[in-house]
């Protein structure tokens, strides 16, 4: 099923479709991720974190809005629509507004590269990978724009360290992704899923076929945390030292449109990791003899559904992660990432080369 | 460089003690807490799990000693004034008037069997003001004061915080302070007519009316 | 007073007889600017009578080698309202050298009095001195940052006096409330 | 060459040099920045105001604003009764009622000079201890909030929680007891209590491993408070430092031990000091585990009182309360070691009134954190927090 012609066959057909020379089937293909970041960070990013965390506190979580609180979000929404949009008189107006959506545009902005399953993908560049660790990037400026532009002392603060963090664990990042990258011989998205589809299932995943593999795995999931500012790298919003850091200033939907960026790139970095290392769509069940495990579980529909609970797994960690463990000084930060994370990136960069080359 | 790598192995070591200790709890996560009281024999067995309590359905039991919101029984109360005097917020105010000879038996006896001497027709406690430390009901003579265990007393109105206990309607307060400055003036003319006959009797001295304290109003 | 004195004079407990002990050698070394001994088995103290040597008396107690009051553990501001005098009176211990403890009380003029401040010698004294001055309104000389610190900076009045009457309004809110 | 540092805050620098020529030497334009940390802000504990003047992340001075929780409690000591004073204690020290309130009552019964039955002093230790396990617990689960980590805090809560209500069933209330009385307890406890206390130990001892491994051992936590504002110990001393604080600095120094009252010399515990082993002494983490290892002993002592306690049939605790408390003339300076160090009340009586002509208290977190000026030069920013936090406040009981 994961030959190439088969590849990309619903968004193909999607984005030809017009109706009178306008190309409503882009727009599908461009509000299809959009819904899902929606429906998710709804669902999983906001209830599921606060009952994630609620049970690792021995907590019950919320409780109140519909059975087991599940309407609780709906609930949050609601009121945030019905707060003021406050915009601080000595605020910079331009940049205040800005910000959010720049943050949210370039996290939205990465689904394109993202295969949902075999046959869906916005744009199956050649060089998707590295369109998605450069367009996430665009959320320094967003974050750099309402931190500046609220006035308040603490959002910058807030952004000038989240500049800072970002800018430098994109280094280790690229590098461990540039691993992957060497693996499959590619930067298209569709490509990395491919060669590691097959019969064996997780077998053919890079991280289980290539012994250096797990080293640029976790490099890469440690700074895709510090990218994400989510804890123990959470210093640009550290609470209980910046009050609420970059987004101090933000009130209603400005302020949920932050939230909204954020587990959008936490879905983001937890779809390329599985994409790089753990197969992305393709089934982690092998064929047993007889037992066509792989085959039954390979298709669009079951690759979409593959891809997701990668996803969902790697945000269950970065939620434990977070319910867990303490928050980093700025120069510890600094310390991991330019002495523990970047060499040990170039080590495995190394490796893998030379692993790719005489293996 | 052996620290640099001894620094990653604790952190990792110790990152991962933490993990398990919570996903241990995540996974405990089925259990619940119940909600015997510490009074409870069993109340040891039971604190494992998830330990919210969802409020208005479900509360933490309040021992039966308790001390929350102020109750006055005024059958027994015999309008002594102590409690306000004991009160270091003064959130208590009592207005007595003494009860005339032929209404002691109407005024009636404390469960104690002690005759009572005062018609208590203000007995007020500002409950929003009162900061149950319990003074006044280690002061009370006749334990009619006291602190029930009722923990949830909200109301949307601060007026509503301040608890009449009084045992006289306005109106018959006033018959009361009548009927009272009626018998004092027979009293006084009996005495004036001792007194000219030569006998003094000794003047019981008349209860003072108890202080208004400024912040009576709600509100404050 | 001397009643209590009296009684403490006879039966003297042993904390009472090391602070006594201390004394002894503060007296010796400062003579008439240090009050004769109050040895009450409650809280047994002298008084600097010359209020000028007080920082030099501090400076002794806590340098000398058989005293060592490092500590500071309290500095507590009276009004003696009779006297027509506003103290401070100072508990000392010291902390892993002796176990004598002492009290000290030093007194000024009720108007515009002034006492040398002990900051330099403990820093336990800054705070309290500002609180001191806070409450009570005497000036501690030499202190490096007298200002009020529990009450707003614009409050008038010295609130723990005993003579003192609350001003009736702050920033337009009714005080007396 | 004399530096002239009147300057200083506009990075302008004015050298004068030896033939007396002055040099105005101006750095790249930066400028310190003022930022008030507080009244509002999550990790100042409460109302604590920190006017910071900054180098970027560098904390150049940060001169703590008290007073914004200030009550009167010296002014109005002096318009109640002695007995009355007592739940006014609760609300100095809201953490550690318990404590405050005993400290108050030993002050004042020096001062009468009456003989406490014997029941009454272990009632008191126990209660005393528990409440100083409680206190610890909010200082340790606060302070895993000051450094990110949430999970710890709830912990806390939860077993304090238990805490709460063992001594709710004894006293009546959960967090201002007025449990303890002037010569006496208001209260003899019920029938169960000794046996309920016995397994809180039991129940509480493996939680104090999983907070330990959970949150003190955790490298994270230990890296951000070792070596993290240190404070010598003859510095502490001369800032009148007392409890953990004074302990983390390394002096064995427990008023339990050095000037014992109740039945404490009676019991066995150590006096938990850092040994520069696991943390530097003197350092936040050296004061954060101290608190945490002070948890071990108060269950020893617990275990201990537990032990010892007299039964006595039909037990009165107001036996011996006067029934009018009017010390005669005099003064006393009484202090306890509580949770957050020495609490003392300087208490002044005329011998006619029943009511104090002063009462001073001597609050442990006011003088600890008078220091805070000193400790916090040249810090960073989560640092400073990481300072405040280990300093353990209550604000009730700074500006009382």
């Amino acid at each position: 099923m994961s030959s190439s012609p088969s590849l990309n066959t619903w968004s193909d057909a999607l984005s030809g479709f017009t109706i009178g020379g306008f190309p409503l089937g882009l727009i599908i293909v461009a509000a299809i991720p959009l819904v899902f970041i929606a429906l998710y960070a709804l669902t999983y990013g906001v209830y599921g974190e606060r009952k994630f965390s609620a049970f690792m506190q021995d907590r019950l979580g919320p409780m109140e809005v519909g059975p087991w609180g599940i309407l609780q979000t709906l609930a949050d929404i609601l009121k945030l629509l019905q707060k003021e949009d406050i915009v601080p008189t000595v605020a910079d107006k331009f940049l205040f507004v800005i910000g959010p959506l720049i943050m949210f545009v370039g996290s939205f902005l990465a689904f394109a590269v993202l295969p949902f399953g075999p046959a869906f993908i916005g744009a199956d560049l050649n060089v998707g990978l590295f369109y998605a660790v450069g367009i996430v990037a665009l959320e320094v400026v967003g974050i750099l724009a309402s931190g500046w532009g609220s006035n308040n002392k603490w959002a910058l603060y807030g952004a000038i360290r989240s500049v800072a963090q970002i800018v430098s664990y994109e280094i280790p990042a690229s590098i461990a992704l540039l691993c992957g990258a060497m693996m499959a011989g590619s930067l298209s998205m569709q490509h990395f899923n491919v060669v590691q589809s097959g019969p064996y299932g997780f077998m053919h995943f890079f991280l289980f076929r290539n012994p250096i593999a797990w080293l640029p795995f976790i490099i890469y999931f440690i700074a895709s945390l510090a990218e994400n500012n989510r804890a123990p790298f959470d210093i640009p919003e550290a609470e209980s030292e910046l009050v609420a850091g970059f987004f101090t200033e933000y009130t209603g939907m400005k302020f949920a449109m932050f939230f909204l960026a954020e587990y959008g790139s936490m879905f983001m970095v937890s779809a390329v990791l599985s994409i790089v290392f753990l197969g992305g769509w393709a089934s982690p069940l092998p064929n047993i003899g007889g037992l066509a495990l792989n085959t039954m579980t390979s298709g669009p529909v079951w690759g979409a559904i593959w891809i997701i609970l990668k996803g969902f797994f790697f945000i269950f960690v970065q939620m434990w992660l977070r319910w867990t463990l303490p928050r980093l000084r700025v120069d510890q930060l600094m310390y991991l990432c330019w002495k523990v994370l970047t060499p040990f990136a170039f080590i495995a960069f190394v490796l893998t080369a030379v692993w790719e080359i005489y293996m | 460089m052996s620290e640099y790598f001894s620094n990653i192995k604790t952190a990792t070591t110790t990152i991962a003690t933490g993990l398990t200790i919570t996903l241990r709890h995540f996974i405990n996560a089925v259990k619940r807490k119940g909600d015997a009281g510490i009074d409870d024999a069993d109340f040891f067995r039971q604190v494992d799990g998830l330990c919210t309590l969802q409020y208005p359905r479900e509360v933490m039991p309040t021992p039966a000693n308790a001390r929350y919101r102020l109750y006055n029984n005024i059958d027994d109360c015999i309008g002594c004034n102590q409690c306000d005097r004991a009160c270091p917020v003064e959130c208590i105010t009592i207005e007595t008037i003494k009860v005339t000879a032929d209404d002691l038996a109407i005024c009636g006896k404390t469960s104690g069997g002690q005759q009572k001497r005062m018609w208590v027709p203000v007995f007020d406690i500002d409950v929003a003001k009162c900061m149950t430390c319990g003074i006044c009901v280690s002061v009370c003579p006749t334990e009619c004061l006291v602190h029930t265990p009722v923990a949830d007393f909200s109301e949307f109105d601060v007026r509503n915080m301040v608890y009449h206990f009084g045992n006289l309607s306005k109106i018959e307060a006033q018959a009361k302070t009548k009927k009272l400055e009626e018998e004092k003036a027979a009293k006084a003319k009996a005495a004036e007519a001792a007194a000219a006959s030569g006998q003094a009797p000794v003047p019981k001295p008349a209860p003072k009316p108890a202080p208004k304290p400024a912040g009576d109003q709600a509100g404050e | 007073m001397d009643k209590a004195m009296e009684e403490a004079g006879n039966i003297m407990s042993a904390m009472v007889q090391e602070s006594k002990a201390a004394y002894d050698i503060i007296r010796e070394r400062f003579g008439e600017a240090v009050s004769e001994f109050d040895a009450n088995p409650t809280m047994p103290f002298f008084e600097v009578l010359d209020t000028a040597r007080w920082v030099d008396i501090a400076l002794f107690m806590r340098d000398d080698a058989r005293l060592k009051f490092n500590c500071m553990a309290c500095l507590s501001g009276v009004d003696y309202l009779e006297e027509g005098k506003l103290g401070i009176v100072c508990n000392f211990e010291s902390i892993g050298q002796y176990t004598h403890r002492i009290a000290v009380k030093v007194k000024c003029q009720r108007d515009g009095g002034s006492i040398p401040s002990v900051s330099c010698v403990w820093h336990t004294a800054n705070w309290h001195e500002r609180e001191a001055y806070d409450m009570y309104g005497m000036v501690f000389d030499g202190h490096p940052d007298l200002r009020r610190i529990l009450c707003p900076e614009d409050w008038t009045g010295f609130p723990l006096r005993k003579d003192y009457q609350v001003q009736e309004t702050y920033h337009g809110i009714k005080v007396p409330y | 060459m004399q530096e002239l540092g009147k300057a200083e805050l506009n990075s302008t620098r004015i050298i004068r040099q030896d033939d007396n020529r002055v040099i105005i030497e101006k750095d790249l334009d930066t400028e310190y920045m003022v930022l008030s940390m507080g009244p509002q802000h999550p990790s100042t504990h409460g109302v604590l105001r920190l006017e910071c003047i900054t180098d970027g992340e560098v904390v150049v001075e940060a001169e703590p604003y008290l007073g914004y929780l200030h009550r009167c409690f010296e002014k109005y000591c002096e318009k109640i009764d002695y007995p009355a004073i007592v739940p006014y204690t609760d609300r100095m020290d809201y953490l550690a009622g318990m404590n405050t309130e005993l400290a108050y009552c030993i002050t004042v019964e020096k001062l009468l000079d009456i003989e406490i039955p014997r029941r009454v002093e272990f009632i008191r230790v126990i209660t005393a201890e528990l409440n100083r396990i409680a206190s610890h617990l909010v200082a340790i689960g606060t302070y895993g909030i000051d450094l990110g980590a949430f999970t710890p805090f709830l912990f806390c809560f939860r077993d304090r929680e238990i805490i709460l209500n063992l001594l709710e069933w004894i006293s009546g209330a959960r967090m201002l007891y007025n449990y303890v009385w002037i010569g006496g307890l208001s209260y003899d406890v019920p029938a169960d209590f000794k046996k309920r206390v016995d397994e809180f130990v039991s129940y509480f001892k493996p939680k104090v491993v999983e907070l330990r491994e959970l949150l003190t051992e955790n490298e994270i936590f230990v890296k951000r408070t070792k070596g993290i504002g240190i404070m010598p110990a003859e510095v502490a001393i001369n800032y009148g430092w007392s409890g953990p604080m004074l302990r983390g600095s390394g002096v064995k120094w427990d008023l339990r031990r050095n000037d014992p009252y109740s039945i404490y010399p009676e019991l066995e515990f150590d006096i938990p000091v850092p040994d520069g082993k696991f943390s530097d002494v003197g350092d936040s983490l050296s004061r954060h585990l101290v608190r945490a290892l002070e948890i071990d002993e108060s269950l020893k002592i617990i275990e201990q009182c537990l032990d010892k306690m007299p039964e006595v049939a039909g037990f009165d605790p107001r036996a011996v309360i006067p029934k009018r408390i009017r010390p005669k003339a005099g003064e006393v300076y009484g202090r306890a070691e509580n949770p957050r160090g020495e609490v003392g009340f300087y208490i002044v009586s005329d011998g006619k009134s029943t009511k104090p002509l002063r009462c001073k208290a001597r609050s442990s977190c006011f003088v600890n954190l008078s220091a805070m000026k000193d400790l916090s030069k040249g810090q960073l920013i989560p640092d400073l927090v990481a300072i405040i936090g280990s300093i353990d406040i209550v604000l009730g009981e700074v500006d009382r």
